[in-house]
């Protein structure tokens, strides 16, 4: 078939791939089943190789593992050290000082910054913009890329001076960091995040007047709830359809299951139902929680109800995140004190430790057993990718009736625009196998 | 003026006023991460009170004394060269435009410090960097600015670390010369000695009252005990000729199997000063920098030389390099010891290396001396050549008048320059040339002429192709000229041999136009070069005239070569290995890879030539071109400024020693 | 060319300088002065070397053929050393292919009359054998040094 | 040994004729991402990169795609399937020079640490069904399968390395890539030795610098995550930590990052292995 063939105007049955999805993190691919018009299936595959990080924790001390689950993303490793070190903490019972807490929340806030800049400008803007990548809008359009870099670049000075680095940072240690931090080398960052709110909000205004095709999910979306903050670090399990439950728990209600067309491991729901997870819900099931300023902002969108539903409108629920993790960062470094030790002292030991935080694509959960040498035992690490897949795929099933009757190269792009809406971090994945394909008609 | 004032002791914040009433701000102990390092300091608080250190090979233990004594510590982590010779200074700032370049010193000025808490040890350190730093007149204005911006408070030890051996390097523990003030701290406060002009209006405006005769007996009476526990760890005398006959003991090579070649020691030590300069640059190479950082001859790095070689390549030869220059071959190039005893290096190696166990090892007191390897230098050190104009920051812009293709991969770059001091080239001198954003290679000069150089440049590197890539128009920048020439001068009146082998033509071209030029002056002059091919004979035109010549004999050979190649084939010695001449009529002036050289002195000395007129150039990396950077030493030798003309007599055993 | 001229010549060669008068004497019974244009092949490789030479002037070339290519030169005699060793070796096969590079001139002693000679004279073989070891270790060291390929351009640091 | 020569051939210097745009290509194997990432964390710098160099490859950040050729490919992450070890040799030969970026293409990274393990095993503990996970019983480095023109260290590479070698590229000169100890890099900082001063482990003196010696300047030991340096006397050191601690603990030290490198790799089977050889029973029921 040729580029302008339409996929409906293929008779009979019809394998239709999308190999090697570009502006995603990883290496994953899409396959289409469609049968006389009508799409089947359709489903993800990974090649990704495994890396089989569970097991490599195993023997670990669990500062070792802060180090190691870092690996898993270079996009966000810091929110696998943040689950991971929580989990521990709350595991052996660590107290941790408020101040460490605060840094922690800073940190956590440098990476969503880097991270959805780095999404809403270098990965997502461009498909509305019609561009191959930011790249090359930038010829049109170098202001706003300068802007989003500088966006990016900030998120990055955040990881840089708390963590040492950008990209698997050093310092976080269960029970604290592993150096303190003066009041002074914390206020250098003001300038820059000041400078860089105002481009989250200048970006909320881009990304909400973008045109987007007008697609509704209807499905469950679960994200973290805090009593006080919009979540991040801590906070209970909650549902679109009610959920509540502790972040430790997270396997009473979610499991992780081979599936039989796949050979992949998706989380569902115990019942089976697939289930999103990131921006759209945290702000659908968080959005009380926001930061005055990025609420203000959102609410100056108008697209609050439809971010809900609507997977292209991911863009402004990052955006609006984009200002409320500048603007938290900004009151964070105007309370600081530093901590009185940079880290608790604490002792080895066995213990069942479970967390969950936020990454910025969504719920992330860790669980490990520490022996008696506390040393880890058994580990398991639910990133958000393998937890939104099921969700992806059914939501691609359902939208990809909307472009059988075009051009193979615009369906494609519609598609793949679909799969970048979701963010899908596939270097986190470690659940996803190497996908050999079956021929179904 | 008393001999002596009483500081007491809650007046310590008296003295740091008027410091910084004299404009200076305050370096001095305090305590950071597990250790006293020195710093800048806003007042007497920050001293480190009641804290002591306990330092073991490998180990090093702040403890809390009990007492408030502030300067109890022994030595910080880091000495006082941070502040003297920093570790990474910018140096230059490059600009080129089309064919216009600019290169401009970024030096900044160095801010009046006070340094507070100098011991006896570092005091000495301080000398001896300066000296090698400042060594004659050139040297490095960086760190003579710094230094000269320095007040020096030094203050006695009353106490020792077990890696204490001041006593046994004659540099403490008793502070004699080379501070302005000097601190004696008792339980009470602190007897205060005058020791310089810059001294006396900083004590003046105290105030203080003159020392009582038995605060300043207990003054005394302290840092005596202190060189009683101390006591003479190191056998200094004769260490140096003991150790300069060393340089085969098995010892270098089981200390290496510890050693982590990890530099620390050199970082730590106060007096080490090696250096090497980076250099960065915009994507377009447009807009440059250079900035010299610490660098260390623990470092594979640090002996790479052109043609994939080096000249260090073990840890073994890196660690005696480094403990022979310290204690041996400081005192040919220094007139001193390049140890003071401080115990950094002893403290700070992660496997707890002890240099007194190691030289007590090597070079014991019984040892039978064996024959020396070089000539043994005056007391007070070589000479520095003198290089008046040259520092590590002065650039001089030539323009290439125009490219003269010589081999497939060399041309000769004929510059144009009207600065003084680099038309006095003299024959085997070099220069260091800079395009901006690429390294800065070392070049020898194929030619002196009214009003420029010529230099004979191969492409085998990223700047070397560069440069042969340069069209006329364009600029470089040059410094220099560097090193000592060749004694033409020693070879009036005798029979010349001149032997070059491939690229190496290119610095004795100038000395054949030289001596021809006196043509009346000399006795036979003959001529052998060597190449690699047929192709890569250099200056061939000129070379075919002067054998044309009947008062002088030209002879060449290649490597190999085609049937079409009628000329000798072989190598260089094949040349004149049976020729009838008699050697001790004559100077050889010797030129080529390091490997023809030695060949070359070896034949020539059976031919009769002495080996004090065997004179040849040796390669190394030279890089600041005046010896403060420490890339290219060679036993007791700067090749860039003691050389790279070297007699065979004067490098002794040096010449072609594996590691040195 | 008379014995006695030939004496002189070989006096006048590195190879024979050293020589006591009665060895020189003895060597110069057994040879005779040629010369050859230049072109001309002295001695090929792989094939029988019948005589040792000592070149009085002019120049002689080694080559060796490359695989289905050029002959390559490896190393030039000059007047007063040799070419030919192989003559006076068990089996006296030549090891090279030797050209007069110009017109030359040299001393040419039958590989067999020499041996013979020299097995029948210690004190002549002592010296003749000597030389030749002298002369063959210099090409070896030569070789050697040449295998290291010293003038090749290598790869600077900077 | 010397770094290979890096310079791209008609590309030397500045006066080598109008500057052509060299073709980079960006792709990755077993890895975390980190590494490419780091162009795109460049962000000062990145659209004058990508005006100097044709990016013509680079999956995670535009849709163009280019199978080859290329001047440079930058290789990211371990070799790890059957399927990739058909790909880079692919890539080798499109490739004028091929660059491994990061301690997974360089050393076989963190997911190398199963190369001490069985892998069916290894392939059980994580997966119910692990006969339909396709992998080799060893994730290794680049250089294990095709020739390797240069490497940029670090998990992950430092940006200052990665721009280092871009202006290098581009101007014509050889990249400055010390393979110095981290020690050098550490002292320059002033940091103050935490092993010495503190007995914190610290794997500086047999690790490459690069990194800024990040880890002792926060306070803790280096973890080697840059990979041995030229001469890693990585016995004397795990000698002198085995004074303290049992084999194990020097063992899991190197056993980092960069763990399947050379010498690491000795080092830690002179310690009898990496942690978590042996998989602890598992309990039957699951969640």
């Amino acid at each position: 078939m040729h580029d302008t063939d339409t996929l409906a105007e293929s008779s009979g049955d019809l394998s239709v791939d999308i190999a090697g999805l570009t502006r995603v993190e990883g290496e994953g691919s899409l396959r289409l089943q469609v049968r006389n018009g009508v799409v089947e299936q359709a489903h993800l595959e990974i090649f990704e190789a495994p890396r089989y990080f569970e097991r490599l924790v195993v023997g670990r001390t669990p500062d070792e593992v802060i180090d190691i689950v870092a690996r898993i993303c270079g996009i966000c490793p810091v929110a696998y050290q943040m689950t991971a070190v929580h989990a521990f903490e709350h595991g052996l019972g660590i107290e941790i000082d408020p101040a460490v807490r605060a840094l922690r929340r800073l940190l956590y806030c440098g990476e969503w910054i880097e991270s959805h800049a780095l999404h809403v400008y270098l990965l997502h803007l461009p498909d509305f913009l019609g561009y191959p990548s930011a790249l090359e809008m930038a010829h049109d359009r170098r202001a706003a890329v300068e802007a989003g870099l500088a966006l990016k670049r900030t998120g990055n000075r955040i990881v840089e001076l708390i963590g040492g680095r950008a990209i698997h940072p050093v310092s976080v240690r269960v029970g604290g960091f592993s150096r303190s931090f003066r009041r002074t080398e914390i206020a250098a960052l003001r300038q820059p995040l000041t400078a860089a709110l105002e481009v989250a909000l200048q970006t909320v205004d881009l990304v909400a007047g973008l045109d987007t095709p007008q697609f509704e999910r209807d499905g469950r979306l679960v994200a973290l709830r805090h009593p006080s903050e919009y979540p991040m670090n801590e906070g209970r399990i909650v549902s679109s359809d009610g959920l509540d439950l502790a972040a430790t728990d997270w396997r009473s209600e979610f499991s992780e299951q081979q599936v039989a067309w796949s050979n992949a491991l998706q989380a569902r729901g115990r019942d089976g139902r697939p289930y999103l997870l990131g921006p759209a819900a945290r702000i659908t099931l968080a959005g009380d929680r926001l930061h005055p300023m990025a609420a203000a902002a959102l609410a100056r969108t108008g697209l609050a109800a439809e971010i809900a539903v609507n997977p292209y409108r991911s863009i402004v629920a990052r955006a609006v995140e984009l200002v409320d993790a500048t603007a938290e960062a900004l009151d964070l470094i105007e309370a600081y004190e530093p901590p009185h030790e940079p880290a608790a002292r604490w002792r080895p030991g066995p213990c069942s430790a479970a967390w969950a935080t936020e990454a910025p694509r969504g719920l992330i959960f860790h669980a490990y057993e520490l022996d008696d040498q506390g040393l880890v035992a058994r580990a398991q690490i639910v990133p958000p990718t393998s937890q939104n897949q099921a969700a992806i795929e059914a939501d691609l099933a359902a939208f990809a009736p909307r472009v059988l009757d075009l051009p193979q190269r615009e369906a494609t792009l519609r598609i793949e625009q679909l799969i970048r809406s979701y963010d899908p971090c596939i270097s986190c994945a470690t659940h996803f196998l190497d996908l050999t394909v079956e021929n179904v008609g | 003026m008393p001999a002596a004032y009483f500081l007491p002791r809650n007046e310590l914040d008296r003295l740091f006023g008027a410091l910084v009433a004299d404009g200076r701000r305050i370096v001095g102990p305090t305590i950071a991460d597990g250790a006293v390092v020195y710093d800048e300091l806003n007042s007497s608080a920050e001293l480190p009170y009641g804290r002591t250190a306990d330092t073991a090979p490998g180990s090093y233990r702040l403890r809390t004394t009990g007492d408030r004594r502030a300067f109890d510590y022994g030595v910080a982590l880091t000495s006082w060269k941070r502040f003297t010779h920093p570790s990474l200074i910018p140096l230059t700032r490059a600009h080129r435009d089309a064919d216009r370049i600019v290169v401009e010193s970024v030096l900044e000025e160095p801010p009046k410090l006070a340094f507070v808490g100098v011991r006896a040890c570092e005091l000495a350190a301080l000398g001896i960097q300066e000296r090698a730093m400042r060594a004659g007149p050139a040297g490095d204005p960086d760190h003579a600015a710094r230094r000269d911006a320095a007040l020096i408070v030094a203050v006695e030890c009353a106490m020792a670390t077990s890696t204490c051996f001041c006593t046994s390097m004659a540099s403490g523990p008793e502070v004699d010369h080379g501070a302005d003030l000097v601190l004696s701290e008792l339980d009470d406060g602190f007897v205060v000695r005058v020791e310089s002009d810059a001294g006396v209006p900083v004590v003046a405006s105290l105030g203080l009252r003159a020392a009582a005769p038995d605060e300043v007996e207990r003054a005394t009476a302290q840092v005596a005990a202190v060189r009683e526990v101390i006591g003479d760890p190191v056998a200094a005398n004769g260490l140096a000729a003991r150790l300069r006959t060393a340089l085969d003991h098995p010892r270098w090579s089981e200390v290496a199997e510890r050693c982590l070649a990890c530099a620390n020691c050199t970082l730590v030590c106060p007096t080490c000063f090696c250096t090497s300069v980076g250099v960065a640059s915009d994507l377009d190479g447009a807009d440059a920098s250079t900035e010299r950082s610490w660098d260390s001859c623990f470092s594979l790095g640090f002996g790479r030389v052109a043609g994939d070689a080096n000249f260090r390549p073990k840890v073994r030869d890196r660690y005696r390099q480094w403990l022979t220059h310290k204690f041996s071959t400081w005192w040919d190039q220094f007139g001193s010891s390049g140890c003071v005893g401080c115990g950094r290096c002893i403290a700070w190696c992660p496997v707890g290396i002890d240099v007194r166990e190691e030289l007590a090892a090597i070079a014991p007191v019984s040892a039978p001396t064996g024959p020396i390897p070089w000539p043994p230098s005056p007391p007070e050190g070589r000479a520095p050549a003198a290089l008046a104009t040259i520092t590590p920051a002065r650039h001089v812009i030539a323009t290439v008048r125009s490219v003269v293709p010589e081999t497939a991969d060399s041309v000769t770059l004929r510059l144009a320059t009207n600065d003084e001091a680099v038309l006095d080239a003299r024959p085997g001198q070099f220069v260091m040339v800079e395009l901006p954003a690429f390294a800065t290679p070392p070049i020898s000069i194929s030619r002196i002429r009214p009003g420029g150089l010529d230099l004979t440049i191969r492409s085998a590197g990223p700047a070397t192709a560069a440069l042969t890539g340069l069209v006329a128009g364009a600029q470089v920048a040059l410094r220099g000229p560097l090193g000592r020439g060749w004694p033409i001068d020693a070879a009036i009146g005798r029979d010349v041999v001149i032997v070059a082998g491939g690229i190496g033509l290119a610095p004795l071209r100038p000395v054949i136009e030289a001596i021809l030029g006196e043509r009346p002056r000399f006795g036979a002059i003959r001529l052998y070069l060597g190449a690699r091919t047929p192709r890569d004979r250099l200056f061939v035109a000129e070379m075919n005239a002067l054998a044309g010549r009947a008062d002088v004999e030209v002879a060449e050979i290649v490597d190999r070569a085609g049937p079409e190649w009628l000329g000798q084939v072989g190598i260089v010695t094949q040349l004149f290995d049976q020729a009838g001449w008699d050697g001790s009529r004559a100077t050889a002036f010797v030129c080529g890879p390091e490997r023809m050289m030695q060949a070359t002195a070896v034949t020539l000395a059976e031919r009769g030539v002495n080996p004090t007129a065997i004179w040849l150039t040796l390669e190394r990396n030279m890089a600041c071109g005046v010896g403060t950077c420490g890339h290219c030493q060679l036993g007791p030798f700067f090749v860039c400024r003691d050389g790279p003309v070297f007699s065979v007599a004067e490098l002794g055993t040096a010449f072609g020693r594996e590691g040195l | 060319m008379a014995t006695r001229d030939l004496t002189t010549v070989l006096d006048a060669t590195w190879f024979a300088a050293d020589l006591t008068t009665e060895a020189t004497g003895r060597l110069a019974a057994l040879g005779s002065l040629a010369d050859f244009a230049e072109g001309t092949i002295v001695v090929r490789e792989g094939e029988v070397c019948e005589s040792l030479g000592v070149v009085v002037s002019g120049r002689i070339a080694l080559r060796l053929r490359l695989p289905g290519g050029q002959d390559r030169t490896i190393l030039t005699v000059h007047p007063g050393d040799v070419f030919g060793w192989s003559a006076v070796l068990p089996q006296p096969i030549a090891t090279s292919t030797g050209v007069a590079v110009m017109p030359t001139t040299a001393v040419l002693f039958d590989g067999n009359r020499l041996k013979l000679a020299l097995a029948a004279d210690c004190d002549l073989a002592a010296a003749i054998y000597g030389r030749l070891l002298v002369s063959v270790a210099r090409r070896l060291t030569a070789t050697r040094v040449q295998l290291l390929d010293l003038y090749r351009p290598g790869n600077e640091p900077w | 040994m010397e770094p290979p020569e890096l310079i791209l051939p008609g590309r030397r210097g500045p006066r080598s004729g109008t500057p052509q745009r060299p073709r980079i290509g960006i792709v990755k194997f077993a890895s975390c991402d980190g590494c490419q990432l780091t162009l795109l964390d460049l962000e000062d710098e990145l659209l004058t990169i990508a005006d100097r160099v044709d990016l013509v490859e680079f999956a995670e950040a535009t849709s163009r795609r280019s199978a080859g050729p290329f001047d440079v490919l930058f290789v990211e992450g371990s070799i790890s399937t059957a399927e990739q070890v058909q790909e880079i040799a692919r890539l080798r030969a499109v490739s004028h020079r091929l660059v491994t970026i990061g301690a997974c293409a360089t050393a076989g990274g963190i997911q190398a640490i199963r190369n001490w393990f069985d892998p069916d095993e290894v392939r059980a503990a994580v997966y119910p069904e692990p006969t339909y996970v396709e992998s080799l019983a060893q994730a290794r480095p680049v250089a294990d399968f095709v020739a390797v023109d240069g490497e940029l260290r670090g998990c992950p590479i430092s940006p200052g390395q990665l721009r280092e070698f871009l202006v290098a590229l581009v101007t014509g000169r050889r990249p400055q890539l010390p393979d110095e100890a981290v020690c050098l890099e550490c002292k320059r900082r002033g940091v103050v030795c935490v092993a010495v001063a503190q007995g914190i482990p610290c794997l500086g003196p047999v690790t490459r610098t690069g990194c800024g010696a990040i880890c002792p300047a926060y306070g803790r030991g280096c973890y080697g995550c840059f990979g041995p340096r030229e001469s890693a006397n990585t016995t004397s050191l795990a000698r002198w930590l085995s004074d303290d601690r049992s084999a194990a603990d020097v063992g899991r030290l190197f056993a980092g990052f960069t763990a399947w490198s050379v010498p690491f790799r000795a080092t830690i089977d002179a310690y009898g292995g990496p942690p978590g050889q042996v998989l602890p029973a598992r309990e039957t029921d699951d969640a």
